[in-house]
Parts: structure tokens; C-alpha cells; sequence
């Protein structure tokens, strides 16, 4: 056995992965609704900040229910610096990235020596208070009135305007941020992450030094967050403070949870549930001969929630994996071989 | 008056005890003295109820226990006084005595405070007391208060899960004599997990020697603290009772 | 395992052909109108009573036989008062359901968001809320098919300042709720005050979850106003305003619009006697002269939503009903619902519209239309409404 | 050539003296094994060698170089690396995946070259990956090396853990009651193991409840007992010690 | 004089909401350690409380009536949240858990908007609303309700937890689970119990604020925040020092909206939320125990 078949076993499976971006491409051409199109935009920005928060969750461990305040850093500061002070959109990403991981280590490092639903307080706290800040700092952000006039993504000269384009644009920074985070978890950094995870007095006792490693693992999060978040400013043109509220972080987590944070795919599955669901809910609710309002979406949605998370406590992608996953057929191969062995 | 018949129980899917049989009869004080990680408190944990045991059966007066859950169990008359005492420490000494009686306390109040001066007879100390926090209690006081809680239950078969653990050895052998005046005066089977052989074995009527979860040696108290492949299994001079 | 996976492909084929059947496959034989209101999530008190208003008046266009012969269809969607379900909503509306015009935005965050979809796809935009951006934007950004029918704070607070300043009032407390409705409004006060020569002394913010604002008061109390103003909607207000009482502010109060409500009357119990506060005429609609022209509307209006809906109508479901009417007015003048016409009739062809909100004059230059003449000052007393002018 | 040297460590919790006064040392390339019945205090011991908390009296000196009051990390970079009484292998990682997290402190590649996958990062991984192989191969692990570590046998589970522990190339190796849910064959076999590595210049201290081993593997024992040192000599002297057998057998000599 | 009014006026106020998330705070703290779950839907048990108060007084019944039937509802409510989502997830995750009790706080909302609409509702003052007048400051008989009642509930728990026999039995449960099922206690019993007490006493908060703030679907949010702060600077694990914590909350918000900005009112009890998690984990008021390690 070389190293070859052991990378072959967590890298994407060429075959499938190929499938899987041929569909991602051709997908807005076979589906030519701006509307659909604009769910599966939302669905990649999401996936972007979950996919980050798989990192931390799935794989340090840690829980976050302050990540709205991350995504909204980065929607702020690509309004303000491109919207406000003119500069390219690429600058205010920049900022939004830099202003993000100095936040998230000022935060990182005293809650990390707090641990579940006390680490899951604090990072709310954080979130309410980035949340004021954002209300209140009225001169640089317009406060409640909101921010617009913010414009659109532009690089080298393309903007991306159109719907399409700028589902290109999402789709690939996804694609990056899952490739970069593939590697990531099972470099020696992610195999530091998982061991405390696991158990966190072992990977002290093999050198891993947990806060870095853990503040690592939030800053990586931090900047994907708010790397959408720049990008969703650029998307809908117009941002408010309300947008990234606690409820918002709690959205996030609802998608990391139902998605299953043990899969790297898990937070871009829990971006697609969530959306599709809210969606469909729209559609079917009122099917059912509840036509009053959205309160009937809320509660089935409410018990939709309650019910996958009792009997599938761990996600989808969570289960999933333990059938081993559809991206990396290798495993399936060595659960021959145990077979055999035994 | 109790039996237990090849009783399997499982952590996980570690076998940590493996087909055991014995059995204690009534005002019978029985020990099963062994190392650490021979498998005693699981064996105790099995037959309370706390870890469900894989297979075998535990009858006491021809009723079945082995699937019952632990609030079952008690009420049916076997008390655990579990290891390191678990006494709820936040608690005054006269709440943990009749929390002990929880099961039966709405039904027959008056005789659980009767027996709650039962057991002030037999720990003086305790009765001095009643008011302070189980957790400021020292080491064997609070050891006192385990076993007062215990049979504040009204055991038929009273199991006390290393009774001696950090203890000084005069206290050890206050409560090692209190337990054998309990079982004078009330009749109270008793079965005893022990490493401390010599105290355990001194007031049993017979005694088990366990390791890696199995039986491998029984007989009466006396015949075992005189063996010297007991102390071999607790010093390894000689490999002669590994099977 | 395999289940959910089905389940999943399902869910996903099941979307795909519920999103991209051509729902309004009745071209022509329809008027298919969009509706976007916040019937849940904060904003719900204004948007439960828009959508229902809408909801009521097809039903009964329809039953009196649509327009020449038309029904008209109404897709309406909550927007849970979140900004992104209002943006996929009205993209929704817009492609999928090829909605002719779209009414709606109960809040002036979700309308700001959907007004570039609305642009880029050249549908007439009726908005239900009340920023002055939506209409008349600093940065002069494109509003071609924005319209508005709500009462701006352009319109609101000079109403306010007008009443201040003929009641001597000149020192006075401002105190909003802290969201956009109360943000808007302090900044549309702060740039008009010194016109009309009016000064805040105190300017506070509250919680629209307050519950208890006692604290804040003393502040505004030391300060010595000659009246309070209150800008919020009908739970905040009236803790503020019973607060104000209880503290023993004895000045007039002047509230926003926002709290004309019986709600209001009932949650400030006592205090609310004498409390003034600026709004459309619906709610003193049995008090006008004879000769008001908003009058039987406003009337024919009250009955017909209680006799539906068992409570009285607020304006929020006004503005939903001018909205609509307006609409339906440009519908007929352009002779169909070909939507450059349409907005091309709403901006010129709708003069004088006699609406619940009060007398719209839309222009090229005013997609609202509405004069501070549309509002007049109401007090409480008694426990009911009385106009004070 | 002393390697671990313990100098009148002590530990109180709230008043409660855990470990008294203890001193002992460790040889280089030895096997010295920490026994005593239940609540001695091996595991204070323990913790306080490997930082888990500090000493509330006493020092640590590892090769001449002061260790207490580091943290745990720190020390296992100084050299003394541990296994766990209740196994702490990281369950959802594969056998190879624990292994080579065990490879940490030997390398130094950063997120940004993980992440993007660059040849240093690939050569590296290269490296560690072989490195790790070959020590699964020792422990004649390789057929599991793709599996969940949550699903072998204990046995195994513990080799696993140990070689995790070894591959740190620590200068001492700390294991707490490793033989512990091992049936006879195992415990055998992990003791010859232990011998063998000895060999290979690893110095070993071993907290263990099953004697025969203790007897077969160690060439020094401490004995503890309410916190305090009773005894210390080779397995022989062990065995004849009055004080040890009273300890033991529990007895009402007080020492 | 002006300053000292002032200063009575805010601590007034502090006293009066710190009341009210004591209530909440307490049912946090009795489920939390009964259960190991941190009930997200907390608050909305108050507005279930405040809300069902108003239905059935305006049915006709007579308030007091109509606040014990609303408890007992809640109670109820409570008892069948626990059985149908906390109970069959209790070995979840955190976040599963965090998650779950969120998907359940929006079923409450979204049912609580399909029964009472949108608008708020108001309730009138249990006895008169002419204020009180101390040193210039006002205090309300409301307000008095509030305090009294959660000084009256904190006994009344008080009682249950050291008193009465089912009461020590929960809190054996919360000390030591193991030792508790030894003595015949089951934890699944005593879970099914602290959460229906704990919903009990948010009911009560919600129908003790609702004359103050007037009532609506969506006041538990704001409420269940709040009185989580109270309750993670008392401790978690300690009823008495959260209420203190809810006190303290309620003492701070009322102060730095008197003195800074109401604006700032929810950040700054957020970051003393903070402050605490990070320099005092244990919580502001952790007394020893008689716990040793």
C-alpha cells in the first residue's frame, strides 16, 4: 500500500467530482430562471460560510453560534471600502478578510478556554455585540437604515452583473474553499484539529497545542465567512445590519447540523436543504390548505427540523459517511480487505 | 437467597465479565476481592441494574432480575453502595439517609424514619451530624453515610463496591465491624468487593478471588486469606494461576 | 441509507418541476399580480393586515367579474420579514410566475432589496413602505418602476414639525425605536427640525422589545421638553408613553403613525388619553365632513375588512388597498397589463387617485404623490380617535 | 545515566494530600513501573509528569532540564509523551490518520501549504506517511491502517495508542495501566513488545495493575500507597517487602 | 436630590425586568443541569404564558383563575416538549441539542401566530396602575407584583428543591445522576418534572410582564436571551445565584440605558456575559462547594 491509494482514499474521486462539476456548470444553462439560479447563489454563499464552519465544528470541534457576525464583517467592508471610499471590490474583500481573522483571534483566544454550551454562549455574545456595531456605528455604516448602492463584483475589468455570471463566480469560490479545506483536514494541520476533537488531553500529549490549533481552525472559518459575505454585499447590492443578526448565525448552525459536520460536504448539503426547504415550503404549505400566512412555513419547518435531528442527530452527510462516501470510493475497497483480514 | 448464573456483562464490545456463577445466601456476608481491572464493580454495576448485563441470569427468590432496570432492582431489595461513596454532597447528612428510602418513603413514611434512627444507632457519628453537608464530611464518615443511605433502602442483599478505598486502616475496621454487627442484627445478606483482602476477608463467610473477569478461586474466608496463590495474584510471584 | 438519498433525489426533481412548470400558462386570459408582505417575523403587525387587504379586494374584483373580462390572479408570499426571502420571492414572481406588477415590501430594508430586480426587469413596483429612499434615493439611483403608496417620513414629519411649531412647542424630546422604521424617521427629523424651528433637547433610542424604559425617561425628564415625541409602532410606543406618564412627564406626547391601532389604546390603557399623533384618515373616517372625498371609500373599506376578517383595518392594509387600486386604475387605463404601459399609466394617468391613504398625485417627478394634506393629527380620547385640527 | 528525575513531589487538593513527598529516578533505557493499590496516587503522579496539573510542591527535571509547571503540550515537546488508562485514541480517525497526528511535533508544515496542496506540503506527507507505515508494520498493523481506530479490538486499539505515543521519538514514554481489558495473549504480547522497544533505547514508566507483568517487564519499581513512597527496588526486593505485601493484602500495620 | 431620584428610578426598573428574567433564569437553570440541555425555547414558555392568560381572562374567567389555568397549560406543554424532542435526543451533540430546542422555539412562535395573530395584546395590571412615588422616583404596583412574585416563586423553589421529598430527590438527580438511579430516583422521571416546572415559572414570567410591556408572539426571544445571561453569570449550575444574576442583568441594562444608551442596552449585557465567561467561568456567585476534587 503507498501513499497514493492512502490520498486516493480522502481525495475527491475524479470520476464522481468530474460529474459533479460538469452538472454545477451546465446547470444554469438547462435551467435558464434567474430565480432558480438566485436559490442556488444563495445556496453557494451559505455553502462558502458552512463549509468553513465544518472546519471548526466538524473537525476542532468547537461550536460557533456567532458566525453572522463574520459574514457580516465581510459584507461591511466590501460595502465601505468599495461602496463608500470607491476602491475595487477585490480591496474590500481583502479588508473584509484581514479585519476578520484580527477579530476572530481577539475572540479565539479567551473562548477557547471555554468549553460546549459555555464556548456556544460566548460566541453568541460576540455575535450581538459585533451586531451593535454594525447598528451603531452609524457614520460608517448607515445603521439600521441600511447600507446600499454597494456595487457589483468586479475583477480585471469583468463585472458580474448577471445572475449567471455571479453564480460562476460563487460556485467556484466554493469549489476552492472545498478543495482548500479537503486538503486542509487531512494535512498535519487537520489531523492537530481532529485529535482534539477526539480527545483533547491525547493531542497534548502528542504536542498539539490546542489553542493554536483551535484558533487556526476559527480563523480559517472567520475568513470564509467572510469571504461570502463580501460577496453576497456585491450580489444584492443593499445590506442592513439585521441581515446578520443571532438569528442568522443560527441559520448557519441549523444548516451545519442538519447537513452533518463530520462530512466535508455536510455544510454545503445543509445550505441546500435549508434553502430548498424554506423554498418548497412556500410552495407546499399553502398546498396543504394553510394559506394564511408564513407562520404554517415556520412551524412545519420548526418540526421538519426537530424530527431529522432525533432520528438523524448526526446530519445527513453524517450518516452518509459511515456508508462510506460517494466521493471517495477507496474506503469501500479497504472495508474488503477487512473482510478478509478477519 | 440470591443466584447468579453465568452472567456475561459488556462494556462497549469489551467482555468484562465472563460467565460468572455464584450466589449468596441469606445473612451471608460473601466477598469478591481482586486487582484493579478484574471486573468487581462491573460485576456489581450488572447485577444493580446500572450496566445491562449481555447474558445470564440473576434470580433471587425465584424471580428474575437480570433484564430489570435499577429502580427495579432496588425495589426488589438489592442496594449498591457504590465505589469512591457518591453521596450527593450538596445535600445535609439526614436528606442523603432518606433519599436512600426514595423508593418506599410516600408509602410508609413512618417506619423510614424509624429506620432512619436505625441507622443513627448504628453510626453514632452520623446522628451529630445530620445537618452538615455531605460533602464536608471526611473520607470515612462520608463512607458511613454511603452505607447508612444503603440500607436506608431496607436491603435484602446489600452490595458495598470497595467500602475501604482511602481509608485509614483503623477506620476500615470500624466499618468492617459495623457491617458484620448489621448482619447479626438484621439478617442482611451482604456482598462485598474488595482489593483490601485481609479486611474484606476477615468477616466474610466465603470469598471469590476475581481476575480479568472471571472466577479463579472460591472458598471460604478463612481457607483464602491463608492461600498463597492469593498472594501471588496480587504480586505476580508466580504465574500459576493464570489458565 | 439509500432512502434518504432517494428521498433527496426526489426532493431535488420534485423542486426542479415545481419551480419550472410555466405556471401562468393562461397568458393573456389573466392579470397575474405579486405580492411580497411580511406576514410573519417582525414586521407582521404591518404586513398580516396588507396581505389580507390584498387577498380580499381580488377575491372581490374577480366576483364582480375582473377587469373587461379579466380575473386577476394574485401570488402573494411571505417574506418572513427577512431580506433575502423577499429578494428569492420577488425573483420567484418575476421568472417564474411572470407576475405582471408586484405589490408589496411591508419594510423599507426588503423593498430597498428588491428594487434593482424590479428595475433590471422592467416591472411595475408597488412599495407598501415607508422610506424616503424608495422613492426619492440619495444616490439618485434609477426609480423608473418604483412607485410607493405609503406616507414617506418626508411627508410624516413635516406634518409633526407643522403641529409643533403652531402649538409653540419648539423644545422638545425625540425619542425612536431602535430599527429602521424609528432610524428613518430621526433622520429625516434631524434634517428638517431647524426649518421649522424646532429643537431636540434629547434625542434617545429604544428597544423595540422594550419592556421597560423607565431608566432612559429619567434622562429625557431632566432635560425639561415642552412635548415628547415618540416615533415607533403600538407595542414599544405605548411602554414608552405609559412610561412617560408614570415617571410623571406631564407634556404633550406626539406619537408616529405607526401606533394607529386599537392595540395601541388597549396595551397604554389610561395613559394613552390625549396622545397625538399624525395619520391617514381611516381611522377617523366616521368623523369627516360629508363632503371629504376619501370618506366612503374609507367607510366601504372598514366594512368590508371587518365584516371579513372580524377587526378593524389598519392603514398598513391602506396602503396595500391604494396599491392595489392604483394598479388596477393604470390597468385600465393602458388597456392591458403590457407592463411599460402600466407604468407609463401610473405615472401620468393617475392624478387624484382618491385612495385610503389620502389623494395621490404621482408624477414623473413624485412616485409617491402624496402632500402632508394626506395626513391629519388625531388625539386619543376616550379611548377613541378624535381629529385635532 | 538518569533520565527523569523526581524530587519530593507533592500534591494537595483542598487539603487533601494526594502525593506526599516522592521521590524516585528513572534510568535511561529502563522500563520502571509506579504500582500501589487503588487511590495510591499513581495517577496524580502521572498527571503532574505530563502537566496536567502543576505540583504543589517538588520538581520535575528531565535530562537536567526543569519540566514542572509546563503545560502539557510543552512537555510532550520536551520529550515525555503518554497513554491513557481509558484509551484516548482519536475513535473516528483511521489507524494510519492517529499514527501520524503522532508525527506532529516532527513537522512543521503550515495551513497555507496544506491547503493548497504545495509539492513541500506533498513531500512532507510523503514522509510522514512512510514513517507511519513502517511503524504499523512493526506493530504488525498494516492491514488496518484504513479503518476507523474506534472499530478494532481493544488489544489492538492499544497498540495503536502506544505506537502513537512511540513515533513522537519521545525520551520517555509514559503508560498508564496499558494492559488493562487485555486478555492473557495480549498482555504477553504487548510485554515482549515493551521489552523489545526497550531494546531499541526507549525508557519506559508504567503505572499497572497486573503484577506479573510488572514483575516480568520492569527492572525498577516505585510502590505508593496513600500518597506516599513505601518502597522501591528491583521486582525480587518488591516481592519480599513487608510493607508492599501489607499495602497490598490490606493489613492494620500502619507504615 | 435629582441624581438620587434618578438613581432609585433605574434601580427600580433593574429590579423590575431583573425579576422577570429571574423567573426565566431559574427554569434554565433547573433544566439545564436536570437535563444537560441549554433550552434555547425558554422564553417562549413566557409568551405562551402571557398569551394564554390574556385568551382566557377575555374568555370571562377571573384573572387569578385564569393565570393558574394558563400555568398548568404551559406546565403541560412543557411536559410534552421534553417527551417528544428532548428525551429521545438526549445523547446528541451539543449543537444537535442547541438546534433541536430552536426548531422547537420556532414551532411555538409560528403555532403562536396562527392562535393570537400578530398584533400584541395587553393584559391589565393585577391591581391599578396609579404609581407610587418614592424620593421623586415611580414605582409602579406592577412592578411590585413582579418582584414579589419572583421573590415568592425563588422561595417556593426554595422549598420544593431543600423541603419537600420529590423536590431533593431532583436535586440528588442534578448532584449525582449514578448515585440517584442507586437509590431507586429516575432520571427520566425527574427530567419530565424540572421541565415542566421550568416552563411553569416561564409562564409566570410572561404573565407578570405582559401588563407592563403588553404581549406578542415574539417576546420570548428577546426575554429566553436575557435570562440566559442571567443565568450563565450566576453559574448555570446554581438557582439562587442566577436569580442574583437576573437581578444584576436587569440592574446593569436599566443603568447603562439610564446613563449611556439604550442602543447599547443589549450589547452591554452581552459583554458582561462575556466578561464573566472569561475571567469567571464558574460564574459570578460560585461559592465553594462541598464538592472536593
Amino acid at each position: 500500500m503507498d501513499i497514493k491509494k492512502f490520498t486516493r482514499s480522502y481525495r475527491f474521486n475524479l470520476y464522481g467530482i468530474t460529474v459533479l462539476l460538469f452538472a454545477v456548470i451546465i446547470f444554469p444553462f438547462l435551467v435558464p430562471s434567474n430565480y432558480i439560479i438566485s436559490t442556488f447563489i444563495l445556496i453557494g454563499l451559505y455553502g462558502i460560510v458552512c463549509t468553513g464552519l465544518v472546519v471548526l465544528m466538524g473537525h476542532a470541534g468547537q461550536i460557533s453560534l456567532g458566525h453572522a457576525a463574520f459574514y457580516g464583517i465581510g459584507a461591511y467592508s466590501s460595502a465601505i471600502v468599495s461602496g463608500k471610499f470607491d476602491f475595487p471590490p477585490l480591496a474590500g474583500v481583502l479588508t473584509g478578510i484581514l479585519i476578520a481573522c484580527i477579530v476572530a483571534l481577539l475572540i479565539g483566544i479567551p473562548s477557547f478556554k471555554l468549553k460546549e454550551h459555555y464556548l456556544a454562549l460566548a460566541t453568541l455574545g460576540f455575535g450581538v455585540i459585533v451586531f451593535t456595531f454594525l447598528k451603531e456605528w452609524t457614520s460608517l455604516t448607515g445603521g439600521l437604515n441600511g447600507f446600499f448602492g454597494i456595487p457589483p463584483f468586479e475583477v480585471a475589468g469583468f463585472s458580474f452583473t448577471t445572475d449567471r455570471s455571479f453564480y460562476f463566480l460563487v460556485w467556484a469560490v466554493l469549489a476552492f474553499g472545498l478543495w482548500f479545506a479537503n486538503n486542509l483536514i487531512h494535512s498535519r494541520t487537520g489531523r492537530a484539529l481532529k485529535s482534539i476533537h477526539g480527545s483533547e488531553s491525547a493531542a497534548e500529549s502528542i504536542g498539539i497545542n490546542l489553542m493554536t490549533s483551535k484558533l487556526k481552525a476559527l480563523i480559517i472559518s472567520a475568513v470564509f465567512a467572510s469571504v461570502a459575505g463580501s460577496l453576497y454585499a456585491h450580489y444584492i447590492s443593499f445590506i442592513n445590519p439585521q441581515l446578520f443578526e443571532v438569528m442568522t448565525s443560527i441559520v448557519f448552525l441549523i444548516m451545519v447540523v442538519i447537513g452533518g459536520s463530520s462530512s466535508l460536504w455536510g455544510g454545503l448539503a445543509g445550505a441546500i436543504i435549508y434553502v430548498w426547504l424554506v423554498e418548497l415550503l412556500k410552495d407546499w404549505v399553502p398546498l396543504l390548505g394553510f394559506s394564511t400566512g408564513g407562520e404554517f412555513e415556520i412551524v412545519f419547518f420548526g418540526v421538519l427540523l426537530v424530527v431529522l435531528l432525533i432520528f438523524k442527530p448526526e446530519g445527513l452527510m453524517g450518516s452518509w459517511k459511515e456508508r462510506k462516501s460517494l466521493f471517495s470510493p477507496q474506503k469501500k475497497k479497504v472495508q474488503d480487505k477487512k473482510g478478509a483480514a478477519l | 437467597m440470591i443466584n447468579v448464573h453465568n452472567l456475561s456483562v459488556n462494556h462497549g464490545h469489551l467482555k468484562i465479565i465472563k460467565e460468572i456463577s455464584f450466589s449468596v445466601g441469606k445473612g451471608e456476608i460473601v466477598s469478591i476481592v481482586g486487582a484493579n481491572g478484574a471486573g468487581k464493580s462491573t460485576l456489581l454495576g450488572g447485577i444493580a441494574g446500572i450496566y445491562p448485563p449481555a447474558s445470564g441470569s440473576i434470580r433471587m427468590e425465584d424471580e428474575e432480575l437480570a433484564m430489570k432496570n435499577s429502580v427495579a432492582i432496588v425495589c426488589k431489595g438489592i442496594t449498591l453502595v457504590p465505589e469512591r461513596r457518591q453521596i450527593f454532597d450538596g445535600l445535609t447528612v439526614e436528606d442523603n439517609l432518606i433519599l436512600g428510602s426514595y423508593h418506599r418513603y410516600s408509602k410508609e413514611k413512618k417506619q423510614c424514619l424509624q429506620d432512619l434512627e436505625m441507622v443513627y444507632d448504628y453510626f453514632p457519628k452520623l446522628a451529630t451530624m445530620k445537618s452538615r453537608l455531605g460533602g464536608l464530611l471526611s473520607g470515612g464518615e462520608q463512607q458511613m453515610l454511603a452505607i447508612g443511605r444503603g440500607l436506608m433502602a431496607k436491603p435484602k442483599l446489600l452490595m458495598l463496591d470497595e467500602p475501604s478505598l482511602g481509608l485509614a486502616p483503623l477506620i476500615v475496621r470500624d466499618i468492617m465491624n459495623i457491617l458484620v454487627q448489621l448482619r447479626n442484627e438484621t439478617g442482611t445478606s451482604i456482598l462485598l468487593v474488595e482489593q483490601n483482602i485481609k479486611a474484606a476477608l476477615s468477616i466474610s463467610d466465603r470469598g471469590f478471588v476475581l481476575e480479568r473477569g472471571s472466577i479463579v478461586l472460591e472458598g471460604e474466608a478463612e481457607s483464602l486469606l491463608q492461600n498463597q496463590s492469593v498472594r501471588d495474584a496480587y504480586l505476580g510471584t508466580s504465574p500459576s494461576l493464570q489458565k | 441509507m439509500k432512502k434518504w438519498v432517494w428521498l433527496f433525489v426526489m426532493a431535488l426533481v420534485l423542486f426542479t418541476i415545481s419551480a419550472c412548470s410555466d405556471s401562468s400558462s393562461g397568458e393573456g386570459d389573466e392579470i397575474i399580480i405579486g405580492g411580497i408582505f411580511s406576514a410573519s417575523g417582525p414586521a407582521a403587525p404591518l404586513g398580516k393586515g396588507e396581505m389580507d387587504t390584498v387577498k380580499m379586494l381580488v377575491d372581490k374584483v374577480n366576483e364582480d367579474g375582473g377587469i373587461d373580462g379579466k380575473k386577476i390572479k394574485l401570488i402573494s408570499y411571505d417574506d418572513k420579514s427577512d431580506q433575502n426571502e423577499a429578494v428569492l420571492s420577488m425573483k420567484k414572481l418575476i421568472e417564474q410566475e411572470k407576475v405582471h406588477a408586484v405589490i408589496g415590501g411591508t419594510i423599507s430594508g426588503n423593498t430597498l432589496a428588491m428594487i434593482p430586480l424590479a428595475e433590471k426587469s422592467e416591472i411595475p413596483f408597488i412599495s407598501l413602505a415607508a422610506s424616503k429612499q424608495i422613492h426619492n434615493p440619495d444616490d439618485k439611483s434609477s426609480r423608473k418602476w418604483v412607485f410607493k403608496t405609503a406616507q414617506g417620513d418626508d411627508v410624516v414629519i413635516p406634518k409633526v414639525l407643522q403641529y409643533l411649531k403652531d402649538e409653540g412647542l419648539t423644545k422638545i424630546a425625540w425619542l425612536n425605536v431602535a430599527n429602521a422604521y424609528g432610524t428613518s424617521g430621526h433622520t429625516e427629523f434631524a434634517a428638517m427640525a431647524k426649518e421649522f424651528g424646532i429643537e431636540a433637547v434629547v434625542e434617545e433610542e429604544f428597544e423595540a422589545t422594550v419592556t421597560d424604559a423607565k431608566a432612559m425617561l429619567t434622562r429625557v425628564k431632566k432635560e425639561k421638553p415642552q412635548a415628547v415625541v415618540v416615533w415607533g409602532t403600538a407595542q414599544e410606543s405605548a411602554v414608552i408613553t405609559k412610561n412617560i406618564r408614570q415617571i410623571g412627564i406631564d407634556v404633550p406626547i406626539i406619537n408616529s403613525h405607526g401606533i394607529g391601532t386599537k392595540q395601541f389604546i388597549e396595551l397604554a390603557g389610561a395613559e394613552a388619553e390625549g396622545i397625538i399623533f399624525p395619520i391617514g384618515r381611516l381611522l377617523v373616517a366616521d368623523q369627516l365632513s360629508d363632503d371629504d372625498k376619501q370618506k366612503e371609500k374609507l367607510l366601504t373599506y372598514q366594512k368590508d375588512y371587518e365584516a371579513e376578517f372580524n377587526a378593524p383595518p389598519s392603514t398598513f392594509g391602506g396602503h396595500s388597498w391604494d396599491a392595489f387600486y392604483l394598479l388596477l386604475e393604470a390597468i385600465k387605463k393602458a388597456n392591458g397589463t403590457d407592463p411599460e404601459k402600466v407604468r407609463d399609466a401610473l405615472e401620468k394617468d393617475t392624478g387624484g387617485f382618491v385612495g385610503i391613504s389620502g389623494v395621490f398625485n404621482i408624477n414623473e417627478k413624485d412616485h409617491n404623490g402624496l402632500s402632508k394634506d394626506s395626513l391629519v393629527m388625531v388625539k386619543i380620547k376616550d379611548g377613541g380617535w378624535v381629529i385635532n385640527e | 545515566m538518569n533520565l527523569l528525575e523526581i524530587k519530593n513531589l507533592s500534591k494537595d487538593f483542598g487539603g487533601v494530600h494526594a502525593v506526599q513527598d516522592v521521590s524516585f529516578t528513572i534510568k535511561q533505557e529502563s522500563i520502571t513501573a509506579l504500582i500501589g493499590p487503588n487511590g495510591a496516587g499513581k495517577t496524580t503522579v502521572f498527571n503532574m509528569i505530563t502537566g496536567v496539573f502543576p505540583p504543589s510542591d517538588g520538581t520535575i527535571i528531565l535530562d537536567t532540564k526543569k519540566i514542572s509547571n509546563k503545560k502539557p503540550h510543552q512537555i510532550a515537546k520536551e520529550g515525555i509523551t503518554r497513554t491513557f488508562q481509558n484509551l484516548q485514541l482519536f475513535a473516528d480517525m483511521t489507524v494510519i490518520e492517529n499514527i501520524m497526528a503522532g508525527m506532529h511535533l516532527l513537522t512543521k508544515t503550515g495551513v497555507w501549504k496544506a491547503g493548497l496542496r504545495l509539492t513541500s506540503a506533498k513531500r512532507e506527507e510523503q514522509y510522514i506517511y512512510d514513517k507511519s507505515m513502517e511503524w504499523l508494520k512493526k506493530l504488525n498493523l498494516e492491514q488496518e491502517a484504513y479503518l476507523p481506530a474506534g472499530t478494532l479490538s481493544y488489544g489492538k486499539q492499544r497498540l495503536v495508542e502506544i505506537g502513537r505515543a512511540v513515533i513522537t521519538q519521545p525520551k520517555l514514554i509514559l503508560l498508564d495501566e496499558p494492559m488493562a481489558g487485555l486478555n492473557h495473549n495480549e498482555s504477553a504480547k504487548l510485554a515482549d513488545l515493551l521489552l523489545d522497544m526497550k531494546k531499541e533505547g526507549n525508557t519506559f514508566l508504567l503505572v499497572e495493575h497486573d503484577m506479573e507483568i510488572v514483575m516480568r517487564v520492569a527492572d525498577h519499581i516505585v510502590v505508593l500507597d496513600h500518597g506516599v513512597k513505601i518502597a522501591e527496588g528491583t521486582p525480587d526486593e518488591i516481592q519480599q517487602n513487608a510493607s508492599v505485601i501489607a499495602a497490598y493484602l490490606g493489613s492494620e500495620v500502619t507504615v | 436630590m435629582e441624581s438620587l431620584s434618578q438613581l432609585m428610578q433605574l434601580l427600580f426598573s433593574g429590579l423590575t425586568i431583573g425579576s422577570i428574567y429571574a423567573l426565566i433564569a431559574i427554569g434554565f437553570v433547573i433544566t439545564y443541569n436536570i437535563t444537560g440541555v441549554l433550552n434555547f425555547a425558554q422564553g417562549e414558555f413566557a409568551m405562551l404564558g402571557a398569551l394564554l392568560t390574556i385568551s382566557l381572562s377575555s374568555a370571562g374567567l377571573p384573572l387569578y383563575l385564569a393565570v393558574i389555568l394558563a400555568i398548568l397549560i404551559v406546565m403541560l406543554v412543557g411536559g410534552f416538549f421534553e417527551r417528544a424532542a428532548i428525551y429521545p435526543a438526549r445523547k446528541s451533540s451539543v449543537a444537535t441539542l442547541i438546534i433541536i430546542t430552536i426548531g422547537i422555539s420556532f414551532v411555538f412562535r409560528g403555532a403562536a401566530i396562527f392562535i393570537w395573530g400578530t398584533q400584541p395584546h395587553s393584559l391589565t395590571p393585577f391591581s391599578g396602575n396609579s404609581p407610587i412615588r418614592i424620593f421623586e422616583a415611580v414605582l409602579l404596583p406592577q412592578s411590585l407584583w413582579a418582584v414579589g412574585i419572583s421573590l415568592a416563586a425563588l422561595a417556593g423553589m426554595y422549598y420544593f428543591f431543600n423541603k419537600t421529598y420529590t423536590g431533593k430527590a431532583v436535586t440528588a438527580c442534578v448532584m449525582n445522576r449514578f448515585a440517584a438511579q442507586l437509590m431507586g430516583i429516575k432520571p427520566e422521571k425527574m427530567s419530565f418534572l424540572s421541565i415542566s416546572l421550568s416552563a411553569g415559572l416561564g409562564a409566570l414570567a410572561g404573565i407578570i410582564i405582559a401588563p407592563i410591556s403588553g404581549a406578542s408572539y415574539q417576546m420570548g426571544l428577546m426575554l429566553g436571551m436575557k435570562a440566559f445571561i442571567a443565568a450563565v453569570i450566576g453559574g448555570l449550575t446554581n438557582a439562587p445565584a442566577a436569580v442574583l444574576g437576573a437581578f444584576l442583568i436587569g440592574i446593569i441594562e436599566a443603568f447603562s440605558e439610564g446613563y449611556l444608551s439604550s442602543g447599547y442596552k443589549d450589547a452591554v449585557s452581552f459583554a458582561v456575559l462575556l466578561l464573566v465567561l472569561f475571567f469567571m467561568p464558574n460564574g459570578l456567585f460560585s461559592k465553594k462547594s462541598g464538592k472536593r476534587v
